[in-house]
């Protein structure tokens, strides 16, 4: 009884937070706190990742770049599954602040995609000696890439907003097929590319001294998403009201 | 019934007879496979050895390519609007635009690729079910494209933004057709292959018509 | 020339769920009101001449009515409580668009759009040309001028079963004798039991007709 | 001069914003490789021997794709009218469309190149000639395409004329272009090859104008 | 709202050689005889109307003026002796199609022109709008109605300098203000020492217009 009662209050705070003008202001008051608190991780783990821990034994000093490359990758698929979620959200529920919320995290998930695909071509040309390899995670986080291009594509190509927005909705459900295959193509498949060893069934199996600025940058990732998702989404909503005042305000000129 | 069958018609009158239908598909995948030779060069080893996956490639495009104007002809000239107010139900319209689009493409597709496999000395003994794997796969791109046209309908760049819909979900046909060509190659059995393309054709014959149809709708509103 | 051999008007339609009722309605275009509080009631028998500036919103009222468009508040609703979006088949709109494929000619593009509505056996052009476009029915469509295009769409009509005609400037690119044509059948579509709405820049008005006006002249 | 850089502007702004465009030819362009080694199968060896024909032969298909559009849209919409009978001549008209047409799709071709050919294990060494290549290449397309465009305005199937009257002669600037990249690859002086392609480069551009412009009058007529 | 502001009509075109003779001229479209055996002598501030049926050759006969199509007997020439066809820039046709890009904004698609015009600087708005666009520069002009856009098109009069105009039905999908705008131009090219040919469905003619009508009214 308490718990749905606790739901429902959540639920409402949340559709109180969600009305354009509240998430304007409430959005405002956090975006600094947020912002801040990311950078200091950010330099945090840079500091502890790149002078602090030790080098691999195997992979020498090219170990640090997994320390952009794994949280990179994590954001990528994470960030594919909100958008998926907010998309969804809005077909069902219509609210368009979802919509809002998800036009404005795809590139950034397209960012933090095209990072992990960098960083991790930078690293395999030491590694394997090849910049690329067809291999199974490789090629699937590189369509992983290619929906984030169709998705933002999509949901900007209409002249009625709402349109795209749907569209890209409908892709980025669907496009969720990729990313189960992203995450165990390393175990369903033989490839190049190295298993889970962090986030797998039975704990991690990595040095606490690496683990833990992987698991910093990890954080500050996370944050600094989130400030800019905040910071994108009130762009999408201010930008929405100016247009439909141009709009009017040319109605009225047009009398 | 009727209604059905008057779509077929037109659309297969209209691909025999205007840009961008029967003869252009054709043409482009002559022309995209000609073209190879050129540029890699012309040892009929690394040709044969590369065959299957440039037959399949280049019909997957050339489908692609004539995907786009499914349904954007029809709405441009306004008759989408009333094709859609008609007594036929939107995923039958879907069905029978898909129908037309692959008899009009994707079977001559099918049949034009062992010619061009001549021309990459691909061996005798893969052409039957080179022929199979693209009588299998097309209709999966013709059904995919469906949906993606129909999602991609009155937006600008709707070519590309129907190739990025499509290709990651047509990317297992591709594999699997180029992979199955490849086996008869190198005297491996085909089937399996074979069957999961056969598979994946009736799932998608059961769920691109009603999604592609939702996404019409949405389209014209 | 008679204007119609083997009469399609002469037989009533089927009873229909009129009157189509538009109440308080408010239609939006993309991210523009195009018009707001708009109260109509289209009745069997009815012609309603729309007029307006350019860009008052008279084409968006024609895919509003047509179902294409959903209001974005107010209602419109058939006589039996059902939106235009649910039984689209009710309305047949011959808009700016032409509807015609140019590489098929005109007994290609008009026998498709017969077989499509379900009238059987090849219809035209052995039921009626009011039109005359008999003598261009080989040609395709590409090759005719502007005013013949439009006949060969307007033609069409003698096959719609629908109630609810929504013409959308129909005598544009029509020749004295093809803009005559065009209000002799809607005179004839009335007879039966339809009701048309049509969209004009032209001064004059029709017996029985009701005037709609949308936003403010220029 | 001004009318010239109001055509290049003008069509520099479409390209870029509207279908046909930019973004069009390059996904176009990284799909079509993209599809290659989902086909082909992933050894780098292979990958890598095929790479310089591969890239040449879909930048190739690409820019062919986008040159359907050169003048049919203008045909299409009855600007060709007004635009050849402004004080512009004909072939400064074509130039500048061309112009426009190569600074929107052969210019972001090249420079996509490189980076589609890691993708293909091509090595490093030969990506400045894979550069160089396209960018003395492209312009030579662009300039045989106004050409063909222009004959082809306002036929049926006009991408298939298209593609059989321009792809043949096309065929020296792929041979060169590909066989450019690919002595690069193997150690070989490249300057021979690249050498020939500028010089092609020049010859077009004194021929194409003058009778893409003579197809145009005719076009309209 | 003034019609024209820094009036562009108020200056004398250039002197220029009219007029445009037309002898014994038959024009072919495709394998069609269009019309054949025309007389026609348009005068500096002459104003023709062109009347005739659906496919009478009205467009035909704008295309041959403005030297895009050759007759394919008889002459056509300007007062200094030249072909239509090789002085193309002495005509404006506005024609049933618009010559603009949907992809851009009404702004850009009429600056594009005003400088292909050769007309310096940017010319539009800050010369004159005689059809009211300013308030939809900038909207892409796929999102304008089928009146607005032809608003558009026509606003290409006003800075064209071609002594001859050829309007093909240039009131179709206009409202009353914008046909009277449309008028009101013509009247002032007239002034300027310019002529027009304009084509027409509509009854009724204008002070000093000559007539001509092509094929018999059905
Ligand atoms: C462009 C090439 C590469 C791509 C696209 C890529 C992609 C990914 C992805 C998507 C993940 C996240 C997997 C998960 O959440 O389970 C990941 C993790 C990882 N990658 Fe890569 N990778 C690439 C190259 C490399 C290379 C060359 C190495 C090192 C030899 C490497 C080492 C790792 C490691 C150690 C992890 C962490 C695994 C874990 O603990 O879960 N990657 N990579
Ligand atoms: N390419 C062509 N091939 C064959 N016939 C053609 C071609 N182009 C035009 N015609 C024919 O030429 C005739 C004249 O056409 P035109 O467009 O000049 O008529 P119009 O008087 O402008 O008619 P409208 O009032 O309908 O605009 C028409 O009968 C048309 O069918
Ligand atoms: N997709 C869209 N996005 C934004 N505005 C639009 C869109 N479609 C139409 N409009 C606007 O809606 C208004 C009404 O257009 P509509 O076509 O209904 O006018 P109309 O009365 O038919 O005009 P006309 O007499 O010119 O045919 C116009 O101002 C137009 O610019
Ligand atoms: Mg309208
Ligand atoms: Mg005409």
């Amino acid at each position: 009884m308490a718990a749905a009662s606790a739901i429902k209050a959540i639920h409402q705070t949340m559709l109180r937070a969600a009305q354009p003008a509240r998430f304007v202001e409430l959005s405002g008051m956090l975006i600094p706190w947020v912002a801040a608190l990311g950078a200091a991780m950010f330099v945090a783990g840079l500091v502890d990742g790149l002078a602090l821990s030790p080098p691999d034994y195997q992979q020498g000093e090219t170990v640090r770049i997994m320390y952009m490359h794994v949280p990179a990758a994590w954001m990528g698929l994470f960030v594919y599954a909100l958008v998926a979620g907010l998309g969804g959200l809005g077909l069902v529920g219509g609210h368009p602040l979802a919509f809002a919320a998800a036009r404005a995290a795809a590139p950034l998930g397209a960012m933090f995609t095209a990072v992990c695909l960098i960083t991790g071509s930078l690293w395999g040309k030491p590694m394997w000696g090849a910049w690329w390899v067809w291999d199974a995670r490789l090629t699937s986080m590189l369509l992983l890439l290619f929906l984030y291009f169709g998705h933002i594509a999509l949901s900007r190509a209409f002249d009625d907003p709402r349109r795209g927005d749907k569209a890209a909705a409908v892709l980025g459900l669907v496009g969720c097929v990729n990313l189960p295959i992203v995450k165990f193509s390393v175990d369903w498949w033989n490839t190049l590319h190295q298993p889970a060893s962090v986030m797998k069934l039975g704990g991690p199996a990595i040095d606490p001294s690496m683990l833990w600025p992987l698991l910093l940058m990890a954080a500050a990732f996370k944050l600094i998403f989130f400030a800019l998702w905040l910071v994108r989404t009130r762009t999408e909503v201010v930008g929405a009201r100016l247009r439909a005042a141009a709009s009017r305000s040319r109605m009225e000129g047009e009398r | 019934m009727n209604a059905f069958v008057a779509v077929l018609r037109r659309d297969l009158l209209l691909a025999l007879r205007d840009g961008a239908g029967t003869w252009t598909v054709l043409g482009f995948f002559a022309i995209a496979v000609a073209v190879f030779p050129l540029g890699v060069g012309p040892e009929p080893q690394v040709l044969a050895r590369i065959a299957p996956g440039v037959l399949w490639a280049m019909a997957l495009l050339a489908a692609l390519l004539s995907l786009e104007t499914l349904f954007e002809a029809d709405y441009r000239d306004g008759s989408l609007e009333p094709l859609l107010s008609g007594a036929l139900a939107p995923e039958l319209l879907v069905l029978a635009k898909a129908l037309a689009h692959w008899l009009a493409t994707g079977l001559p597709l099918a049949i034009a690729a062992p010619v061009l496999g001549i021309f990459l000395n691909l061996p005798t003994e893969a052409m039957p079910v080179l022929l199979a794997s693209l009588l299998l796969g097309t209709p999966v791109l013709s059904l995919l494209g469906a949906v993606g046209a129909a999602l991609a309908l009155g937006a600008r760049r709707a070519t590309v933004l129907l190739a990025v819909m499509v290709l990651p979900l047509s990317a297992p046909v591709l594999i699997f057709g180029a992979g199955a060509v490849e086996s008869a190659q190198t005297g491996l059995a085909a089937t399996p292959s074979l069957l999961i393309l056969g598979s994946v054709a009736l799932v998608a014959l059961a769920v691109c018509p009603v999604a592609a149809a939702a996404a019409l709708r949405q389209a014209v509103e | 020339m008679p204007i119609m051999s083997g009469n399609p008007f002469a037989s009533p339609l089927p009873p229909q769920p009129f009157p189509l009722m538009l109440r308080d309605v408010t239609a939006v275009c993309g991210e523009t009101r195009v018009f707001s509080g708009l109260d109509m009631a289209i009745d069997a028998g009815g012609l309603w001449l729309v007029r307006g500036a350019n860009g008052a919103g008279k084409t968006t009222l024609l895919r509003l009515l047509a179902g294409l468009l959903r209001p974005a508040s107010g209602a419109s609703l058939w006589g039996d409580g059902r939106a235009p979006r649910a039984v689209p088949e009710r309305a047949t709109l011959v808009g700016h668009q032409e509807a015609l494929k140019p590489a098929l000619t005109a007994a290609e593009n008009l026998a498709f759009w017969a077989r499509f509505a379900g009238v059987e056996e090849n219809p035209w052009p052995t039921r009626s040309d009011p039109f005359s476009v008999w003598a261009l029915a080989d040609v395709p469509l590409r090759t005719l001028s502007a005013g013949q295009k439009r006949r060969v769409s307007l033609t069409r009509l003698a096959f719609a079963r629908a109630p609810l005609w929504l013409l959308d400037e129909p005598t544009t690119a029509l020749d004295a004798a093809g803009q005559r044509t065009v209000w002799e059948l809607i005179a004839a579509h009335r007879r039966r039991g339809g009701a048309v709405v049509v969209t004009t820049h032209a001064k004059g008005t029709v017996e029985g007709a009701s005037e709609l006006h949308l936003g403010d002249e220029r």
